[in-house]
């Protein structure tokens, strides 16, 4: 049992927003046998979205791509799959939103309340969504005030997802901080596209989306060393997490949990997989708890 | 990863409203059952079932169909895959029962043949609108035993292939695979059911996909939250017991919608 | 033959800054056994610099993360390799530069000018050389100011090479073709940074350094994309390329040419091999030069 | 590759400044010769020819050196390697001369070792400053004959190890491996010239490593550019020719150092 910003997290594994969270019984599945402490929704907006057209997401050499454009059922179709999903997971439920300004946000999580998530994680960081996620995300200001609306209409934890794709992650960090987030989320997707070159398609159907897995990992680090030193609040890794080794790499670094997405293209029970093997590295390295190792490196001179 | 450029070296017409798309590539490791990611460029990518090592055999329904409808031999599109679980193939000797309705035949052909190659008696029961819809007659007469029902009697039982299976043994059978419209096959599973025969079943279902390759999470059915595009497409009838089969389905945005 | 900004290309493959470029035989290697089509100096200086201290570079699983510091000998110290890289190398020899100010950018490539450098890229990216490098290149105003002081002095094609590490690349894009690039140069390596976990220690002697090779070509191509969208003048293609397939990818999203840095890590003639492959696939299409591939991708709707 | 963590599992002193340390982890595929980057964390990372499959054997002379000179048996430190080229190994039956000069034992001892389990004939020309400072003349007596030299005179020859080639038919060697200080190996280079015996020669280099692994340029040499990190650090003497060999290496900067 682990805890972070007031939640009781059965491990530090954390599964992302996005990934197999569309439906209360998929987010269900990944508690149970999949093993993650902590299992986050899809990202839910105001209104129903059919997201981009496919392909919306591939694998590449290194890494995937995708643009799903956001698709949801909006959080009134939603508010059934939550009740699912805290029903049947026996893990905290982290309930990821975006809106198109604080309002809609507000809008938003005061929508999804009677589900009882037990935190919002702020989607303010998408990069291929037009008018949502980074487009808010990269603006301190707009980050600040959409972390103040939320905070004022809930009381559960609120953290707030950032975006790589700014010139310093550290200044929208703060922006959260001072919006009075409990934690902030890094990283989001990493801008980027293919094109096939026998046609001269992009190959996504929405031409350019967002870069995960193993090549964003390094960037991922040092997005949270960086934000482990600006902030007072946690801050919650994410980005080409896929085995437990690369877990320790990013709490060493700051991250008071992580969060994985596109490995569990490989395996489900990645969550189980990667809280067993940092268990057995605490063992071995003579640690109590986790919290001995969030950071170390900034020690290491 | 990335599409593949499949052009496409032949056409057959099944049927007025389905084609079979031959092309330059053959998926020398696929299962039958098992699909690919059919990438109509500047469309829009569908998830289509491999209905031999190198063909799709395709409905048109709406835009991407069409699209792939107005394409000639040379053309091409774009394939990734295969991907998911196909059907599992019967030992030496076991009796196999497909059921196959409009162009579910589509994975169930290669099944039906990759089951005759491995020994197992083969019995096929082919539904379709009416005679004219009938897709791979043929190939599954060749691999057995075929009974054929068509909606408007203008060819074998008149009536549903429920209807057929009703008039066998079920119990007779050591494997019953099915593809078909959602209805139909909710019909099937609910006889199956009742004869305490799912245990022997598998199912391939159809969920929007965006993916395709089990992360997104769009395809995940209920009860179970198992990802059709990964976990599935075929599903043993077990899995699928207290499931959305026949009740609902989620449309791309995840929203659901009544069968 | 091939002409880039005025400059007779061998072929459309060039060199990267920084990459077997610190002495003038090592130019002439690249230039006449690998195949390059126009070679890149090591980025130089006002003063000499020893750079960060080792390790300074390793290949991770996706690609490489480097932090060399921008040792180099100083302009003086450099004139006689770039003599000897004029004298033995058989194609354009451009001088990569760098400075903390626009008169030092100035002085440097006056320093540089008895060389007889076929052109000049300005070094406004490099993304962990505190006050030098992406420091400026962040910042559209001081972009543009360092071009057209350098442009003032020389009468060469100016190159400016960018950094992806901003929110909006195209934005610094318009400054440096406001400055009077005769070109951009996109992209310079992400940020980045990887943790020993066996000991806690960041691996880079300098901490965070950046990311190249495979892990970027998704977010090159897509700076490529939407420079090629904002500018007027060439955008030559850096990031990630290893094969032909990579180089014409970057081609139709929109680079005039390509730049090849991480990659002769596996082979030095790399250049060579890339441009037959290139000229195989023109051939296979029917083009009769690759620039009916610029940004292609850019007409497939 | 990342840098593995290497524990040191017992050290042995070789001479007054130069410790073995031997690790936990084997390079099974290591050529004598090749060399591992050292990372002596918070300190530096630096190249050091592998003296056998788990150890190096370093000279103190600077800061990262004398860091390592702290570390005791359960020490650990990163390792990135095998890289580079290393000594071309004889055939049976072929003599080879090995030219060592302090330190430059070190890479060479393995090679003495795997030439003379590959059937060659191994005879070792080793000098250093003092009796004190020869390095690994067992390991070169297990492998054959050995002439030692001193500076001092304290043992062996007074002198260089030129003063015993001078004396040996040198036309009677199939190959010549030469390690050392530069300017040994330069005047090795020049006796070797002059009697046209270059191409049978192979020399390790010594320059300032960065990367390690042949990208950044730093260890280029002139006139042929070739990388030492990579594409040596041994080379054939016919490489070397109108090289900057003896005359001058580069610093950190890439400023030219005379030598
Ligand atoms: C595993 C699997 C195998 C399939 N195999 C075949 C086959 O062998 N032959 C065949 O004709 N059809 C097959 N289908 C159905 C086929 O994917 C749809 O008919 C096709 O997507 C329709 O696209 P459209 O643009 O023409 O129609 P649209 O007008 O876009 O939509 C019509 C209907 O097609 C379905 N559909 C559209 N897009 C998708 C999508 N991305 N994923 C899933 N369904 C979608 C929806 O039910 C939708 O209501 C298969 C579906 C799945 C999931
Ligand atoms: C291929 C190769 C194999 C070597 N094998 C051995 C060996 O088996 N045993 C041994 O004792 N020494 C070996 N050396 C030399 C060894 O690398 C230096 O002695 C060591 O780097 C000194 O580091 P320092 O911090 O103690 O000294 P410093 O005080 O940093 O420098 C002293 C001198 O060491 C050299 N040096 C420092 N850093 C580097 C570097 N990154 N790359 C190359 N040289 C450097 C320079 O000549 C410098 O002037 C080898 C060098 C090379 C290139
Ligand atoms: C298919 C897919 C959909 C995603 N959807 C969302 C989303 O809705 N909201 C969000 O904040 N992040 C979303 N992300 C980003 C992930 O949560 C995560 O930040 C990113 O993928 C990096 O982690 P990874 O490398 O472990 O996948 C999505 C990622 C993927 C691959
Ligand atoms: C070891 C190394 C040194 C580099 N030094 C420079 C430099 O001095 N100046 C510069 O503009 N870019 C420098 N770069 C960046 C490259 O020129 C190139 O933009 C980047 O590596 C991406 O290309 P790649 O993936 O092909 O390596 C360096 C890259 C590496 C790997
Ligand atoms: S379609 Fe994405 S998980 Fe199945
Ligand atoms: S040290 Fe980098 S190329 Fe040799």
């Amino acid at each position: 049992m682990y805890t972070l910003t007031g939640l009781k997290l059965k491990n530090p594994t954390i599964l992302a927003a996005g990934v197999l969270g569309t439906t209360g019984a998929s987010l269900c599945r990944v508690a149970r046998e999949g093993g993650a402490g902590a299992v986050v929704t899809k990202s839910i907006g105001p209104a129903p979205k059919a997201g981009h057209p496919n392909p919306s997401m591939f694998e590449l050499e290194c890494g995937f791509l995708n643009a799903m454009g956001l698709p949801n059922p909006s959080y009134l179709g939603f508010l059934q799959e939550l009740e699912t999903a805290k029903k049947g997971s026996d893990v905290p439920v982290i309930a990821s939103i975006f809106g198109g300004s604080p309002d809609e946000f507000k809008e938003v999580a005061e929508g999804l309340l009677p589900g009882k998530p037990d935190a919002f994680e702020l989607n303010v960081s998408c990069p291929h969504a037009e008018g949502y996620g980074a487009a808010i995300g990269s603006n301190p200001c707009l980050v600040e005030a959409v972390t103040a609306a939320v905070k004022d209409v809930v009381n559960v934890p609120v953290w707030v997802k950032l975006t790589p794709n700014v010139s310093d992650i550290t200044c929208i960090g703060n922006a959260a901080e001072s919006g009075g987030a409990d934690a902030v989320v890094a990283i989001n997707t990493v801008k980027g596209m293919a094109i096939d070159i026998e046609s001269g398609y992009p190959i996504l159907g929405n031409r350019s989306g967002g870069l995960s897995g193993k090549a964003i990992k390094p960037i991922a680090v040092k997005c949270i060393y960086d934000l482990y030193t600006a902030l007072e609040i946690p801050v919650i890794g994410v980005g080409g997490v896929s085995s437990w080794q690369d877990a320790v790499e990013m709490i060493m670094a700051g991250a008071a949990a992580v969060q994985i997405g596109s490995a569990v293209y490989d395996r489900l029970d990645i969550f189980s997989e990667i809280s067993i093997g940092i268990e057995a590295f605490l063992k071995r390295k003579g640690y109590s708890d986790i919290k001995g190792l969030i950071g170390l490196s900034h020690e290491m001179v | 990863m990335l599409p593949l450029n499949a052009t496409i070296v032949k056409i057959n017409e099944e049927s007025p409203s389905v084609r079979t798309f031959f092309f330059d590539y053959q998926f020398e490791t696929m299962k039958a059952g098992q699909f690919v990611m059919v990438w109509v460029r500047g469309v829009d990518e569908i998830p289509m079932g491999l209905s031999s090592k190198n063909s799709i055999t395709v409905q048109k329904v709406g835009e991407a169909t069409s699209k792939l409808f107005e394409l000639k031999e040379g053309d091409s599109f774009g394939l990734r895959g295969p991907f998911g679980v196909g059907f599992t193939l019967p030992s030496k000797g076991e009796r196999t029962l497909v059921i196959a309705g409009g162009v579910g035949a589509a994975p169930l052909a290669p099944y039906a043949e990759a089951a005759r190659i491995a020994g197992a008696e083969v019995y096929t029961v082919l539904g379709a609108r009416s005679a004219d819809d009938l897709i791979f007659e043929k190939r599954f007469a060749e691999a057995g035993n075929v009974y054929v029902s068509t909606d408007d009697g203008s060819k074998g039982v008149k009536g549903f292939v429920t209807d057929v299976l009703n008039d066998l043994d079920l119990s007779a059978y050591d494997r019953i695979a099915v593809c078909g419209p959602e209805v139909m096959m909710a019909s099937v599973f609910r006889l199956l059911e009742d004869r305490k025969l799912l245990e022997k079943s598998e199912f391939s279902l159809h969920r929007y996909f965006k993916c395709g390759i089990g992360v997104c999470g769009a395809c995940c059915i209920d009860r179970s939250g198992l990802r059709v595009c990964k976990d599935g497409p075929v599903f043993s009838g077990v899995q699928l017991l207290d499931s959305e089969l026949g009740k609902y389905t989620r449309d791309a945005s995840g929203r659901r919608v009544k069968i």
